[in-house]
């Protein structure tokens, strides 16, 4: 059977030649990148490498870039770290509705602990309006953190617009650029970003890999205590094949990027065309000009995404209902709610994710596959176009 | 995630559709929560002679009203009034426990279709007594996750 | 010219087994363990794999492993989640002098933040004496943090002592047992440990993954928020090819260690015992009776450690002067301080760590360069056994 991966959003293969650049550290050079003796010299060598092919592709400069273990942990850092080091200035954050979770259960845990924040609505494709942030900042704002891509509807935000808005008011700026890496252009320096979130294992790299950009002169607390690594800032001897094969998957990314742009969303143009071309009552999530050149975030009238989940499964066909990390939890995706999609309809969303290995043969297998799937689960289904809901 | 028999009863369910001139059809939860489920039934000197369902819902859902139809065929209405959510797992093997309560979906379902059945023939089944068909219908989401 | 690799308690290389079992995660079975089909079920499966591997060689259940990104990350976290789920209870935590910097910089955090902590003193030996640790208890105290081994010296605290007077004034147990795991037999339930933190790279495993036992029943917040990974506790996409090195490494070093702890225990007497044969002025720190099997902790006098360590390395051979994330550092080291160990003999001191891969011959070439090593440095020195200090 074809077995087709359309899941990238939650997380990719790692390259062959990412895997290659990793495996000498594990066997050969594995020392200690803080000791002092000469196999040690070449770990630090590599970190030295890994964090200028990092800084390369976001257009900052190596010392501002800190490996974390996950975009995760770079959100946390990035949230309690400003939150810590600026409690004095103001206790207030703004955010969004349709932030990852790493990014709303920190701002829960701090609103526990005596932080506001201000979660900002969306428009129907998921945008942020520069002029609700601005109306939401008070004089205890102490940080603005608006995600770059959106994970399940693929929106891109107005980053530049909003991190201009933030600076005229000296307030922090945070991005979790986390599905922003590697799938559009980012320049750290012409957006005027303080802090961003960053992963390896979206782009091609390895899992448990991540990195905070932070912006020279800018100064939030340390999360992880302990040893000196990172330059003083996160402590806990460095994941070194994993750096390495982060910074070995960045400078992929960057000197792939036109074209991995323009593969992902030619197959996913077509993908959502063939979709409309043989289902009916389907409808197109998110923006369709500030989009994640990936992600096809698709609602199929009357029946629930779940169920077409593992029929497309049993098929050999990967996609999922939402992000990856809340695939185990039935409440309806908070995103697709910030977008005002009705939870019915929300119940019968799927997103496809189109990567680098993806290709036209595999789209195609996948729109005949969900046609029949799609039928068979009307079928099935208790509601429908004639019927209604 | 879902044993064979849960696997097997999703992708290939028994009983799907709806009995035309059926004697009771009831329907239970809502698309909002992401699950509806309808029963179609006929009857026949008490007993239940065919079922037939529809409904909008996840792996879980689908299974357990593909196991419920088969289970209620042949029983008497009051058997049918007695079978729980609990019957309807065990027949499947075992559920996730985030997914028990969509086996709560069909037993209500099931109750709802009788109910209906009852109405229209003015018989009165002691399994139906403080029976509300249309009573809260997302009560089956709060159930807790260890059942 | 020979390599020999005598820092095994900095990091130790990936063995062979291990680099195997992780590869298929990178490039085939690459799913995220959060989603529903089937190639993300199999990683699902590896994650419960590893997480019975490790929790075999603790005697600890499976659900009580929580994989963080180090040990670093478990030390911060057991401390900080303790801190902040009792704070109700009081702000008070006991530690002691000689644990490594994940727990003490987490304390100074703490410090900084209305908590109280005890440093607990040691003896000579770097061994802390249970009374003090019954004195030092108040009704404020939420958490004991004492360390399986020290990571400089040695020395095997009285963990299950230790641990039985936390319980009897039913307050939280911790352990960094970074330096024990596979060092020494850990039976978490005959011993009475709450909490206790592992890394993967002291056993042969890969850097950047670590794990937190937590005992069922005991509470303490979650310190990475975000998706509903590890339980929901921690949160961050995992780091599946790290957590399986990590549980291979910990099958290895369960079904090895009788084998590990002969092996390098007696090249590690042999090499103490050869270099006071051949060089005089040498000191031994820490116990001999409880010690990590393969640590020599070894002060040379008149002559100071960096120096000799750079000879060494010019040498081929790999050795620290202290713990390895302190080692760009120049304060002395607060270990040996907390023995009592003058400061002047501190300069002078080098750890040894002996592995699985060291041999006989390593030994001898060791002994035999650090001869010569030792007599040049102490002709070029200013103070000798003649003139003083
Ligand atoms: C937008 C966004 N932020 C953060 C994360 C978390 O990153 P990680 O999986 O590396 O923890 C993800 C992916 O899961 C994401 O999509
Ligand atoms: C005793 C002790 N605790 C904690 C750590 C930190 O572990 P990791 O290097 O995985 O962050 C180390 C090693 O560096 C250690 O020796
Ligand atoms: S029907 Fe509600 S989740 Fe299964
Ligand atoms: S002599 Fe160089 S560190 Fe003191």
């Amino acid at each position: 059977m074809r077995q087709v991966y359309l899941d990238y959003s939650a997380t990719t293969p790692v390259k062959q030649e990412v895997v290659d650049a990793m495996l000498p550290y594990f066997t050969e050079l594995y020392g200690n990148p803080s000791s002092l003796y000469s196999i040690a010299a070449e770990s630090k060598e590599a970190l030295a490498g890994a964090r200028k092919q990092v800084a390369e592709l976001i257009g900052a400069e190596e010392k501002e870039i800190f490996f974390t273990s996950c975009g995760t942990e770079a959100d946390n850092w990035a949230v309690m770290g400003a939150a810590d080091a600026l409690r004095k200035k103001g206790n207030h954050i703004i955010t969004t509705k349709i932030e990852h979770h790493a990014m709303l259960h920190s701002c829960e845990f701090l609103e526990k602990r005596g932080y506001d924040v201000t979660y900002l609505d969306v428009d129907s494709e998921g945008r942020v309006n520069p002029a609700d942030l601005e109306a939401a900042i008070t004089d205890k704002t102490i940080l603005i953190s608006i995600m770059f891509v959106n994970n399940e509807v693929g929106t891109v935000e107005p980053i530049k617009e909003l991190a201009a808005i933030a600076k005229a008011h000296k307030i922090l700026f945070h991005t979790d650029a986390v599905q922003a890496l590697g799938n559009v252009p980012i320049d750290v320096k012409e957006l005027g970003i303080d802090l961003m979130s960053m992963s390896a294992h979206k782009i091609y790299g390895p899992k448990g890999i991540g990195a905070l950009y932070i912006r020279k002169g800018v100064k939030i607390s340390n999360y992880l205590h302990g040893g000196a690594q990172e330059n003083k800032k996160r402590a806990g001897t460095e994941n070194l094949a994993g750096i390495v094969g982060f910074g070995k998957a960045a400078e992929l990314a960057r000197t792939n990027l036109t074209e991995h742009i323009k593969h992902t969303s030619s197959l996913r143009d077509y993908l959502i065309q063939q979709v409309q071309e043989n289902i009916d009552n389907v409808y197109v999530n998110g923006s369709m000009e500030h989009r994640h050149p990936g992600n096809a975030n698709l609602t199929f009238e009357f029946i629930e995404g779940e169920a077409m989940l593992l029929y497309l499964d049993m098929n050999g066909i990967a996609v999922s209902t939402g992000s990856a990390c809340s695939s185990a939890s039935l409440t309806p995706s908070h995103v697709l709610s910030a977008l005002g999609i009705p939870v019915e309809r929300i119940h019968g969303t799927l997103r496809f994710t189109v990567g680098d290995m993806t290709t036209k043969e595999d789209i195609d297998y996948v729109v005949s596959t969900l046609k029949n799937v799609v039928n068979k689960l009307r079928e099935i289904s208790s509601v429908s176009s004639e019927k209604g809901w | 995630m879902y044993n064979d028999k849960v696997m097997d009863h999703f992708m290939n369910p028994h009983n799907v559709g709806e009995i035309e001139n059926a004697d009771g059809v009831g329907t239970y939860g809502s698309p909002v929560c992401g699950d509806m489920m309808q029963i179609s039934i006929t009857v026949e000197d008490d007993k239940i002679t065919d079922a037939k369902f529809k409904t909008f819902g996840c792996g879980s859902a689908i299974a357990s009203s593909s196991v419920a139809t088969d289970m209620i065929i042949g029983m008497t209405i009051d058997e049918a009034l007695e079978l729980t959510n609990k019957q309807i797992i065990n027949e499947l093997g075992g559920l996730p426990a985030v997914k028990v309560h969509c086996s709560v979906l069909a037993d209500h379902a099931i109750k709802s279709a009788i109910y209906d059945y009852a109405q229209k023939t003015g018989k009165h089944y002691k399994g139906l007594e403080g029976f509300d068909p249309n009573a809260d219908e997302d009560d089956h989401h709060d159930l807790p996750e260890e059942a």
